[in-house]
Parts: structure tokens; C-alpha cells; sequence
């Protein structure tokens, strides 16, 4: 080819997500985990929570799906650390979208399973600590959730 | 870094030699070919000569028997639309395959809106159609019987003498996209019995911006393009000269090298597959297997556990350019209709990729192609969910299932 | 020999500037846009260089309002049956003139064997579209007004921005086919107001294969080459890479360089009506007078009692290419419906030549052409039974008739 | 432009014939004389003759038109020389057509319009010279003449 420049589809920082994801891999020990999306579309994404005092300790994930999908699980993990719980349920697909530096009109479902898998992840631990519910917060019931991810798609299979 | 190039089915480098026959008519011989003076006289003599060549290199017996078009799609949309307007008034039934390259299934589809009726005739799990179901499907209005020679996806080449016969046998002209097949399979218009067919020269290193039809006299053709009285009043614009000079030659060296074109992407190809099976686990070959029916320059696989733009864009990052889904269209990544046309499971499809190899690919690029892609789905495989599932004996391979010890297994979620 | 070019309007000689920049596409960076390895990828950023090199040419906000097509043809017949099929629901009536290119008046013939309709407002003696005129065909029914914005064989200059008021006023889109005027006028696509607007970048030292259609995103348009999702879906098929750079190119240049181009042509073109009035007998300017009115590169004329294919030759033989009937497409050699459009005597449109200057044309080559024609002219009348009846005085010439002095003076047989 | 070859939209004897007219001129002391054609079509073609014993000794045209209808025209006067009447009543556009070494489909109606006024003017001898009417066949009136050509497309107008 004509010259080195590396081109890439993506954003350099979806890219560096891509090619080096932050905070892969399983965990054993979870306080909460979450999945959506289905192979048949593509896309599957897991989060693993780690939660100590209503605050976000550590964030993990795996995901089967294509580069921007990767990223935007490597990402949202990465905003999650730190983050409270009532922090971490206002978190939108469009931050991490903005985070990445922006995502190809046809990649945008990608990062609203980000979106969903931290919060499928997140009802996971509330259905389990009740009393970490932020107030006036509903959390969905296990067949609600996933009844909603089938609508738009994503649902786990 | 000097990559490997494996998508020739999107593009080739132009020949040099046909580079060198086109460069004249950029600034020197840059008449228009339907003006009466010299500069237009030289084009027209120009396209006259590539007609010739065109003509030759599938076996037509008239010059005037080939159009040239802008590629391969334009090529397409103007065989079916322009027959199913010519027709209009003795039928309206057009009968393609399920697995038909987007150019006539999207073509097929708007006539849909138009009040036309297409037929899909579906495929077995190699891809082939079955020239009896095509017969099945024919009724009194069948004005088009539309299939493609090799699939661009998945390389199954189709029977298509048998298609042309029961072509001949009904009545109904018959359409043959050669598109995935030119310069790398002979093409003979007169064993195949098409009064229609398509190709691109960019398929075989000619230039792009340039596609044929061959359409024989007795089939009626109602130009999509319309305007001046260009390509004989059945294609109107003012004709790419340099594109179609270089179509011209290509056509002509790739007449003369096709045979060993294609021994060399053969050998290359089993080296691939055999490589892939061995070194990339819970890997599947879609398509027919490397022989008779199937095209020597297509390797098509699906990875299981992985998707397959993750694996493109790892591969690229190692200089290794491949495709994903849906071939030509790769940005829409839905998984191919083609690898669903062959009932393939739709996660299987989702990790497929495909290869498609040309004549300045190497034995060793094969044997690294095979490693890279094993490296690359053992990193995708440790990031995915499914790989998780598998190992821990929650979901079994659909490739290679675990033989049956317990009741506990399941089928893939 | 050094010849004379005198026929831009169907084909320039490539900028050398514009061939430097296609020459790495076609052999180094052939990706395919569409693919998403590294030379899909390089060709894509091309690409979307190329797109906004033409919106800023044309004064679009937007580089995705603009699609490459195959050429100017082709961007013709996308605008006019993209919006009817678009628009299928809402009505069926399109508007165009009498004297539009074949491109255009074919696209909307053919859609009248569809079930549409079309009106044809006239044009007054110099070519010009009357924009209440156009107000007063339109209907609940219009779907699309539709002219261009300088006439290939006269040369006239359309009122673009009244009938783009009036389109708006009416709420119907209005297509500009820039063809003839790209390069050579100035294009505002805010000023003009147009939903739709095409050029080739053929007629301005651009390459051959490329077409541009501007379509703002509020008209609706349906593809007419259907298959892949290129061109955001409008326009199927691989694109013609080293033709859409050159495009993008040759649209920077025009920009730039427009003023001076045109300064060049207007000159030239005084010089050669003037030249051919004075030498040349009995011959009259079609279209309007130079000026804001006409094109500066079109040069119409008609010699009277001679035809003009017989012109054509023996200025080509005497090294002097110019074009004769219906411009793009002098093989139809019927007497051009544009100088039928504006009312021309047949005979006197039998008559017509065409030049069209450019920008390597000098004011020597306007000399010798005139002086050239006057003996072809001289030539041919020796030829001609009409020159012979007019100088037995038994007809008469329109072009400059006798002062009557008797009754026996027949007008023209 | 590359090279000098020469091209041709038409054959080298066409051209020949265009811009090298043979018999090209008026005759003013002609036995007869036909006109076919009209200028809104494009093409006049005008044939003279003299005729003695039966025998064309000279032919001459003039003709309004494209350099086939020229090369045409001068190609079938060319012809004529020397034919008896009877001899050039049976010439056809095909002869001319032929004798020029072809012409482009779309140029046939130039040699139609060759033979027409050949005709035409065998046709005007004819009408004043009975006694050369060959034996069986019939000359047409003036009228039913111009009646014909006009339903071909090129009548005199
Ligand atoms: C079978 C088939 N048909 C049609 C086409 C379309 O050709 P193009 O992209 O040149 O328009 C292709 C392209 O590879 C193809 O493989
Ligand atoms: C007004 C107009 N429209 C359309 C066209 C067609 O362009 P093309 O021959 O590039 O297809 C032309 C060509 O000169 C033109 O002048």
C-alpha cells in the first residue's frame, strides 16, 4: 500500500478499547452480573459488578460481539469503577458513545447494550439488596427486564 | 509491513498491462465515442475493440451482443428490470434463488413494489439450486429465470446448463450473474444457454467503474438508464472510455490466464482450508468443499463462539485483509441472507469470514493466514461469554458436540 | 497536425493534476470502500474527501447530500425516477421543458409508460423556460419540477432561481440538471434552491465514469441501481474509486479557477460569433446572444442551404473537431429537438453546428475556424441544390431575405 | 492526440466519394433531370442526365445532405455511366450501398434517396422519350411519383 498511516473504522479510542480492553475477564466472586443481547444478533454482553457500600468497586466483562461492541463494554466498565449505584443507573449509552469519541450511526446499538448490560447487572444486585434501592427507583423484575430486551432486540436467549 | 490481501471479491489491483492500455485515454485520446471526428471516431474504434474482447472471452458470437455498463450491480439491475419492463406485457413472474447477490435480490424486490411477482427458490446446504425447482416454480407468467453462476458469499457454483435447459425447455429467457465467477471459472455463453449474463472486469483486475452484459439479440431489454443512443439505445450516458479499454484487455488476459489463474488459487485455497480445520478449533468451512463445486478462489468459515468483525478487524491489525457477513456490503452486518439461505445457525453465520484469494497470493501467506486467524479467535474466545458457557458445559458446540455422556447437555442458548 | 477541439460539452481532455491524484487507486489503494480492512479503509477517507470537495464546490452544507453516480445520465435519471418512485403516493405529475437533455426527456418518456405524466412547458426563441409558465402547469398532482440550468446544444441559461421560488412556493421538489453549466458558471445550490441538482465533472476536465447527484436530505429519493448500501443506499454498486477522486479533485480546480475559465471562454466566444458572422454568408447564432444569457463555452450556429453532418467532416478533415445535431449524441443525426424546441426552421436546423470551447482553445484557433467554415460553407453551397435555387432566385433565405422587390420570391421550399 | 492514423466514420471509399465528388455540378443542357428529398429531412438529392441511343452518356448531381448522401450520390452517377435505360432502371441502393463498400445502418437511406432520384430522373426521360420505355415497364405520372416519395420520407416538398 501507499503509505503506513494506520486507518481504522472506528475512533483511535474505540480502537485502543478494542485492541486492549480494560477490565476483561471473568469474575469468580461477583457481587452481581447482568447479560443481554443473544448470538443469533451478534452481539452478547456480560458485566460483572463488584459492589462495596452502594459504590461500584470493580467492573468486569465479557462480551461476543463485533469491535465497537467490545469497546463499549471495555468503556462502560471502565466508567462504572467508583460510580455509585444511583450514579451508575443514570449512566447512558450516549456518554459512553461520547466517551469513545463517537460511534458510526449503525454501531449505536452497541453501546445501549452497554447501557443494558450495567443496568441488567446493577437490577441484579438490587434484586438482591433491596435496601440498596435508591428511592423512587423501580427495579424490574428478572422476566420484565428480559421481556424489554427482546423488544428492543437484545434480548438474552 | 507488507500485508496479505485476501477480499478479491470486493476489489483487485488493476493490472498493470491494463493500466498502461487505458492511460492514453485520459488526457490524450479523451473523445467522446459518439462524436463524428477524430477524437470521437479514435474512442469509438476503442470501444469497438473491447466489445471484441469482451465478446471473445465468454464465447459470443457477436460483438454487438455485449453492453457495457458502469459494474456488475448496474449490469444486474439492468438484465431483470430490463427485461421485466420489456416484458411487462407478457408476464409478470420472475424466479430467482434465496441466495442471489444483493444486486438481484434488492433489483427483484423494487419490482415487487411495482406489481411484478418474484419467486425464491430456496438452496440445499451446499448452496446449489435444483434446476427441477426452478422448472417447479416456472408458471405462464414467468417472464425472467435469474440465478448466479458462482455465489459470491460462499463460492457453491450453480448448475447452470441445467438451469439454462429448463430455461430453454419453458420459454422463459434466462439471466446468468457471472460476477463472482468471471476470470476465475471458464464462462461459455453458448454451453451455458443464458440470453442474458453479467460480469465485472474489476473481479479479475480490470478497472473499476466498468461491468458487461451480454444479452442475445432474441431477448428483449428495455434500458434502466435512459437517454442518448449509446451501447445500441440500451444503456445512455457518455461511455467511460478508459474503463472500458481496460475492461477490454482484462478480459482478454484473463481469457488467456484463467486456467492458471485459477490452478493456483486451487492449490492455494485447499492449503487454506486445510490449514483453518487444523489449526483454528470448533472452525466450519460454509459452502461446498474445495472441488467441482466450488469456486477456487472462495474461503468462506464460521468460528464458533466468536463473531466475525472482531475478527476481521484483529486479523487487519495483523495485516491480513478479510471480509465479514455480508461480502460486498460488509457495513451492513447483518449476517449474510446468504449463509441463512443455507440454513446455516445464526450465531455460526455471525462468525463467519470470508477470504477470497487472487493470483499474488502465496503458499506461505496461506499457512499464515491459518495461524493468524487461530491466535485471533483464542483471544476473541477468551473475551466471549459463550466460549465461558461452552467450557464450563453450559452450551455445546454445534461444530464438533461433545459425544452424548449425560442428559446435561444443552444445545447452544 | 495540431487539431482544434472545439466539443467540450461531451468530453474533456483529464486535468494532469486530476490524473496524479487518481493514478495511486489503481493499482496501490484498491480497496473496496465498503470493506473494513485498511485498503477498504483508505479508499473510504477517498471517498468522503471527494464527497466534500463536490458539496463545497456547489455550496452544500453537507458532504452526505452529495452521491456519486456513473455520470451525468445516470445522476439524471436517479433525480427524475428516484423522485417519482419516491413520491409514487403523493402523485404522479412531473414537469420539464421542451429542450431538455435526451437524459431527461428519455427518463420522463419512460415514466410515462409507467403510469405517470408529464408536462412539457415550451421555451421562447431564445431557449428560455418562462417561470409563471412552469407556475401555471403545476397541480396537485406535480411530484417534481424538473430543468437545467444551461442547455447543452443553444446554450441558454435557464432562470434556475425563479423556478426554484416557484418550486418552493408550490411545496413541489425542484431538480437543476448543472449538467451543460457545471464548471462554467457559477453554482450556488442555496441560491438556487434546488432539492436536487446533478453535474459531471467530465465536462470540466474531470474524469469520465463519474456523475454527481446534490440531493437535499429533505426530498425523498429511491434508489434506481438496487443491491449493497453504498452511497448511503441510493446508488448500489462498487464505487469507481480512481473516478470519484478525480471528481472530488476536478471540483476543487472548477472552483477555484471558475472565474478565469469562464473570463476565457467569454472571450473566445465573442470572437468566433463575431468571426463567423462576418465570413460566413447566410448564417445565424441559435440561442441567445453572448452575454448573461448564454453559456460562455456554447457556440451554436446554423449555415443556411447546407447540412451539417457534411460541416462536421470536412472541418474534422481540416483538423477541426466541432459537433453537429444532437450534441452528445450526434449518431441520432434528426434535426435536434432543442432548435425544434425553439422554433428553428427545419432546414436552418439541418444546418447547425456546435462548438464548445474550453480552456486550451486561443483566439488564433477562433480565426482559423471561422475562416474554415467560410470555405467548407462556400464548398458545400457548390454542392447544394438549395444554394443553387436561391442564386436562380427562386427561393429566398430566411437568414437574410431579399428586399421584395417583385411578387415572385417563394419562401424557402 | 496520439497518433495520425486517419479514422473514418465511414468507409475509405465513402469518404473518398465526399470529399472527392465525381459528376458533381449542374447541366444546364440536361435530357432530364429528378429531385428527391427535402431539407427538413435533411437530404436533396438532384440527378441530371443525357441520354443518347438509349444510353446514358453522362450523369451529374447536386445534393444538400451528410457525406453519405454526398459519397451516395456520387457514387451512383458515378455508376450510371454508360448503363442503358433499361440497365439503370434495375440499379438498386444495394448496388450503391455496396459499391461504396457498406454504410452504417443508420446511413441506409441515403443510398434509398440515391436510386429514388436516379429514378426520378430515368423517370422524367421516360415521361418525354415513350418510345424508350422498356418493354413492361411502367413509368409512374409525376404525381404518383412525388406520392411515393413522400410516403418513404423523402418526397420533394
Ligand atoms: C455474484 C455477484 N453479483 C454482483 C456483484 C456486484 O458487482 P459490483 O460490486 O461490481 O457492482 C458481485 C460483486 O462481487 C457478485 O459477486
Ligand atoms: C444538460 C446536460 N444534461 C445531461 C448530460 C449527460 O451527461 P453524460 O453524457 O455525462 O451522461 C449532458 C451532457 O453534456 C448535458 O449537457
Amino acid at each position: 500500500m501507499a503509505d503506513d498511516k494506520q486507518m481504522t473504522p472506528y475512533t483511535k479510542t474505540v480502537m485502543d478499547h478494542f485492541l486492549n480492553p480494560r477490565n476483561m475477564g471473568d469474575m469468580p466472586d461477583a457481587d452481581a452480573e447482568g447479560t443481554v443481547g443473544s448470538a443469533a444478533c451478534g452481539d452478547i454482553m456480560k458485566v460483572f459488578l463488584k459492589i462495596q457500600d452502594n459504590r461500584i468497586v470493580e467492573a468486569k466483562f465479557k462480551t461476543f460481539g463485533c469491535g465497537s461492541a467490545i469497546a463499549s463494554s471495555s468503556m462502560a466498565t471502565e466508567m462504572l469503577k467508583g460510580k455509585t449505584i444511583d450514579e451508575a443507573l443514570k449512566m447512558t449509552n450516549r456518554q459512553v458513545v461520547d466517551a469513545l469519541g463517537g460511534l458510526p450511526a449503525y454501531k449505536m446499538h452497541c453501546s445501549v447494550l452497554a447501557e443494558d448490560s450495567v443496568k441488567a447487572a446493577l437490577h441484579d444486585y438490587l434484586r438482591k439488596h433491596p435496601e440498596a434501592v435508591p428511592a423512587g427507583y423501580v427495579v424490574p423484575s428478572k422476566e420484565e427486564e428480559q421481556a424489554a430486551n427482546a423488544q428492543t432486540g437484545h434480548g438474552e436467549h | 509491513m507488507k500485508r496479505i490481501y485476501l477480499d478479491h471479491i470486493t476489489s483487485t489491483p488493476l493490472d498493470p498491462r491494463v493500466f498502461e492500455a487505458m492511460k492514453p485515454f485520459f488526457m490524450e485520446r479523451y473523445g467522446n465515442p459518439s462524436a463524428m471526428h477524430q477524437e470521437g471516431l479514435m474512442a469509438r474504434d476503442a470501444l469497438q475493440k473491447s466489445r471484441e474482447q469482451a465478446a471473445s472471452f465468454i464465447g459470443a458470437r457477436r460483438a454487438d451482443e455485449i453492453y457495457f455498463t458502469s459494474g456488475g450491480t448496474e449490469a444486474n439491475n439492468l438484465a431483470i428490470k430490463g427485461v421485466a419492463y420489456a416484458s411487462q406485457r407478457n408476464g409478470n413472474h420472475l424466479i430467482i434463488s434465496t441466495i442471489e447477490h444483493p444486486s438481484v435480490m434488492e433489483a427483484a424486490a423494487f419490482l415487487e413494489t411495482q406489481g411484478f411477482v418474484c419467486t425464491r427458490v430456496p438452496v440445499d446446504r451446499e448452496g446449489r439450486l435444483d434446476p427441477e425447482q426452478v422448472r417447479a416454480a416456472v408458471t405462464d407468467k414467468t417472464i425472467l429465470i435469474a440465478t448466479h453462476y458462482a455465489n459470491h458469499d460462499i463460492g457453491v457454483i450453480q448448475p447452470v446448463e441445467e438451469i439454462g435447459r429448463v430455461a430453454a425447455e419453458k420459454g422463459a429467457p434466462f439471466f446468468c450473474d457471472a460476477n463472482a465467477a468471471a476470470g476465475w471459472l471458464p464462462i461459455d455463453i453458448q454451453k451455458i444457454g443464458a440470453q442474458l449474463l453479467s460480469f465485472t472486469p474489476h473481479r479479475f483486475y480490470g478497472p473499476k467503474g466498468s461491468g458487461v452484459l451480454y444479452r442475445n439479440r432474441k431477448a428483449r431489454l428495455q434500458p434502466i438508464i435512459h437517454g442518448g443512443g449509446q451501447e445500441n439505445g440500451r444503456r445512455a450516458g457518455t461511455e467511460n472510455v478508459p474503463a472500458i479499454v481496460g475492461a477490454g484487455l482484462a478480459c482478454e488476459l484473463a481469457g488467456r490466464e484463467q486456467a492458471e489463474r485459477a490452478a493456483h488459487a486451487g492449490v492455494l485455497q485447499k492449503r487454506l482450508i486445510e490449514g483453518l480445520l487444523e489449526q483454528v478449533p470448533y472452525l466450519i468451512l460454509n459452502g461446498p468443499p474445495a472441488g467441482p463445486r466450488r469456486s477456487p478462489v472462495n474461503v468462506s468459515v464460521s468460528a464458533e463462539f466468536i463473531e466475525g468483525e472482531s475478527q476481521l478487524l484483529l486479523l487487519d491489525h495483523q495485516g491480513i485483509a478479510v471480509a465479514s457477513g455480508g461480502s460486498c456490503v460488509s457495513k451492513s452486518l447483518k449476517a449474510s441472507h446468504v449463509l441463512k439461505g443455507i440454513g446455516l445457525d445464526e450465531a455460526l453465520a455471525q462468525g463467519s469470514i470470508m477470504m477470497t484469494l487472487g493470483r499474488e497470493n502465496t503458499v506461505e501467506e496461506m499457512d499464515e493466514v491459518a495461524r493468524a486467524l487461530a491466535g485471533v479467535a483464542a483471544k476473541l474466545r477468551a473475551m466471549s461469554p459463550l466460549w465461558d458457557q461452552f467450557q464450563k458445559g453450559r452450551i455445546d458446540s454445534l461444530v464438533k458436540p461433545r459425544p452424548k455422556t449425560d442428559g446435561r447437555m444443552n444445545p447452544l442458548f
